[in-house]
């Protein structure tokens, strides 16, 4: 007996599923994701105490596949909730050291040269919870899900700026959103020329307003909190402006009390997304080891997964599509033997950037600085098949 | 450029500085007006004391005074006095962003003076002091000069 | 005064919007669309008489961006609408000429080697419309939404069908869903053991139901009717089944009364979604010039726009990621002069495969023989800038 | 293939059998039973008529019927009778698919009937034919020639 109970060993006739007895549901205006998927929703949502949006919601990585996120699960960092902007009425204004001050309405902009991409966002906070002495009793989704993909369209905010007219003195802007707290961040000019993008469409439609709509700032492979969501002013200035964001959060302080500012991409990473904490194994026997590596630098080159708990590893296989500043997929056969083990994964880009251990990636951090943290994640796997947090 | 359909609507001085918040560390952007300490005490204990604590211990948010000398310690504690470097950074986040549940609610000079009164909380600035457009720049914060810059323009 | 009521001539102040004066909506389990942006919705929901699950329903191709569909805005192509499957009880059935037929659950399926890879998916029927004696008065979704693209990941076929032994007679295959009307059809097996898949995750989330949740079969570049939903059985065989939808349907007949099976993979194609019919134009200026290319049988090598009906052509950009049977984005930058222009697009594969005319499409067929209509679509815009449909 | 894990279960033949709907143009597949044209009439006038019209004539639904000599008209009605290559495809279909609102409710003998009186109806069979396993697949379509393949094995 192979199936469910559709079948009798004995079955002279033709045996068909409940399901097809009977026409189905009718086509909708939106597809809603299954009934039974919908334990697949952001996780770990926290806010501020008393706030309800001054925090994260996360991507819930261990149930996805592919390299792209849908955007209902694109994971959220707000500084003061998602703004009810009126897309009429909101302006993007190019101000500071330029020839002429502009703005732009939503409209205007749809009329602008544009590019799309599919590229990665990455807050660079993700990870945090790595510092913990002990190892988190949390999911894949729950302690990594502050990074997301997805496919950004827009107008290169070069074009924007060469129609103001930049000054000879420039050399940064200031960007700040139209949320309540107007989060602000400096963006060296030179990225802003090089592929910034005012990003209208995400994964093929108009931004969610949870990503900024009606638009957002996208820096391919630059920490998440200055891709500034519902983008209001793009000023322009010759020096930083050294904002609360850039200065008291957003900065790296050193275990000698140095601190650093401006570390802009993010590191090269990788994870393992199954198995993982909350995905029970069956018996022993093959499983297919998979899960994402990016690098805010360019292309992944290589990925390389261990069963060993790191003593020896093996090149895993990338998914077609390895594109730059984007989450490449990789995969590799394993054939688990029952027995505890501990698997890893270790990515490296096309500059030849190494993933780092999380014991290197600590090394002369203060013990509560918690931003870049791109250090090799452990899953430890036991005789029952559970699968938990581990410091490899 | 030739794809460009330069749709962009000029903007005049005044206006493009209306919607410019940003407030630079050398001063650029402050608005006139000026604050006492005192003055910031009181609103302080109106309008933020809820959520940042008595003397700005925090709690339930985040702890706005405190943490000298602790950047090097087992735990270290970033305050707007322990590791902030420029005085001027907290002008322009309070006008933009607090009181939390109404933010752009204080005038200029409700500003200042809650600044005044949160560089004097964390003993920067003495308690006669007044923040304005001039004197707020000129504040050195004490970890000022522990920063280095990852990105070099 | 260059904003929309936010700024006076004379302001001392800041000004901010009142959106930035109290906290945004709360971080979500899962992110809609901007209540702004809920005019983009599927088009064209058309069901046969006393039905609600048999036709279809299009996706807003003029309202969307990029490269990717979001997968609640798919097309949808159902026989008997959409089944509410139990993924503990579905099982997928390989059957026929193997040495050992075999029977696979939903969780057997996720410990299989799997890929993922973007790629188009589109009816056979798309465009249909483009029969009309006269130019129907339509949008471009309406005409040409029957066509989407997503990031499609599972696990290839050949891999279930090696497991099960495929014997050495065997060339096709048939392969049928488990929806009311049982849907079947028969694929070569040299496709399936080519690039078939079967299909469990879209856009990186598990299937919709509207998509064949849990699980379909994708066969790259082919048309849609093939990439059965709900896939329950593939039974493997010697020769085509001549099913219903294989012959009645998605046949091809000619005016001279024959009729050709079997025609499977989508020709070169493009479409100009922006401006296009419902978008209106604003005043004489630049705009860009936007659209879709797409082959089933490879790249897209080159796009040509066209703004004087077709007497002069110039190449249009491409968007970065041109990959194999997906969509690809075109943009153009074009100056309106603000006289009645007709605009058109003209695809070219990599195999050098040019995108016919409507005429050339035309030709030998009979009159209501819709399938595979892959002609150059053309807008007319006239002087107040509104778009229509017309046959250059 | 060494990555992978081999998880099918097996099935007996009678198992595959009976979850592998399809009919062959050969007749593999075809169950035991038989149906006449007049059973099947009865039956279409209960479960069908409503949908595709007295005599297949259609309305709402398909045209079941007729169209015969109009491929190469200005208008071609593509039928059962006019159009389809084989009458095997009609009780595979009807079984997996009809009637609309309650696919697999008959059983092989009233899908056979029904398949008989449809052929008859289009002209391809007689009126005393009976249709089971084996004479269903002779029967010759009248358009059965008139089809090429665009792909070859
Ligand atoms: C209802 C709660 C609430 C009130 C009232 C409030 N705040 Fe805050 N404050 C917050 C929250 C929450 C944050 C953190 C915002 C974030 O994480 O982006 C914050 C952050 C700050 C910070 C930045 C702290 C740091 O270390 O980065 C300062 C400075 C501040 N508030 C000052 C004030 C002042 C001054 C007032 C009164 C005028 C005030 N706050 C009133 C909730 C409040
Ligand atoms: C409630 C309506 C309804 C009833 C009752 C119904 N049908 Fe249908 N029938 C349809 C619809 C709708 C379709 C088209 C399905 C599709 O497009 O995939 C169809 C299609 C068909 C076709 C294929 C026509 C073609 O040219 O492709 C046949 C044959 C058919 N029905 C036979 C029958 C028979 C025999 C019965 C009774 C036993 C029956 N139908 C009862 C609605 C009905
Ligand atoms: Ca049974
Ligand atoms: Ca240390
Ligand atoms: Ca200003
Ligand atoms: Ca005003
Ligand atoms: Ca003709
Ligand atoms: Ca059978
Ligand atoms: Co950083
Ligand atoms: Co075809």
């Amino acid at each position: 007996g192979a199936s469910a109970g559709l079948l009798c060993a004995h079955a002279v006739g033709q045996e068909r599923e409940p399901w097809t007895r009977h026409p189905g549901a009718p086509m909708a205006d939106s597809g809603a994701p299954a009934k039974h998927t919908a334990h697949i929703k952001r996780l770990g949502i926290s806010s501020q105490a008393g706030t309800t949006g001054t925090g994260v919601s996360r991507t819930p990585l261990e149930h996805l596949d592919g390299i792209i996120t849908p955007s209902r699960l694109h994971f959220e960092r707000h500084h003061s909730g998602i703004p009810d902007i009126d897309p009429a009425r909101h302006r993007l204004y190019i101000t500071g050291l330029v020839k002429r001050p502009l703005s732009f309405s939503l409209e205007s902009l749809l009329r602008y040269p544009a590019v799309s991409r599919i590229q990665f966002l990455e807050c660079s906070g993700n990870s945090g919870g790595m510092l913990a002495p002990e190892p988190r009793d949390a999911s894949c989704g729950e302690l990594h899900g502050l990074v997301s993909a997805s496919e950004w369209g827009g107008v290169p905010l070069s074009v924007l700026l060469e129609e103001a007219g930049v000054s000879k003195n420039a050399s940064w802007v200031v960007a700040d959103g139209a949320d309540a707290a107007m989060m602000s961040r400096s963006v060296p000019l030179r990225k802003i020329m090089d592929d910034a993008i005012v990003a209208l469409y995400q994964n093929g439609e108009p931004l969610r307003p949870g990503n900024g709509y009606p638009m957002r700032l996208f820096l391919p492979g630059w920490e998440g909190n200055m891709c500034v969501k519902w983008l209001r002013n793009v000023q322009v200035t010759a020096a930083p402006a050294m904002t609360k964001d850039e200065t008291s959060r957003y900065s790296d302080l050193a275990d000698n009390g140095r601190a650093t500012l401006f570390s802009y991409p993010m590191g090269v990473k990788s994870l393992i997304t199954s198995p993982s904490p909350g995905l029970a194994m069956g018996p022993a026997g093959i499983y297919q080891v998979k899960g994402l590596a990016w690098s805010g630098s360019g292309r992944i080159r290589r990925v390389e997964v261990s069963a060993d708990g790191g003593k020896s590893w093996a090149d895993a296989a990338l998914d077609d599509s390895v594109l730059p500043m984007n989450l490449t997929r990789f995969r590799s056969a394993w054939h688990w033997n029952g027995e505890p083990a501990v698997i890893l994964s270790r990515a490296t880009d096309e500059h030849g950037e190494v993933q780092p251990t999380r014991e290197q990636v600590l090394a002369g951090r203060a013990s509560n600085s918690f931003y870049h943290y791109n250090g090799i994640q452990a899953w430890a796997i036991d005789r029952q098949g559970w699968v938990r947090n581990v410091y490899a | 450029d030739n794809e460009s359909p330069q749709l962009g609507e000029e903007l005049s001085a005044a206006e493009a500085d209306a919607v410019s918040f940003t407030v630079m560390p050398d001063g650029a952007g402050l608005p006139a007006g000026a604050g006492t300490v005192a003055t910031g005490e009181k609103i302080y204990l109106q309008q933020c004391v809820a959520c940042h604590g008595v003397n700005g211990e925090g709690g339930p948010n985040d702890r706005l005074a405190g943490g000298h000398g602790s950047l090097q310690s087992n735990l270290p504690v970033k305050t707007i006095g322990s590791y902030w470097p420029f005085a001027t950074t907290l002008f322009d986040y309070v006008r933009r962003a607090m009181p939390y549940t109404a933010p752009g609610s204080l005038d200029d000079d409700e500003v200042y003076a809650v600044t005044a009164y949160l560089l004097h909380l964390n003993g920067v600035i003495d308690g006669n002091a007044v923040m304005n457009a001039q004197s707020l720049p000129l504040v050195k914060m004490p970890n000022r000069d522990n920063f280095d810059w990852a990105w070099q323009p």
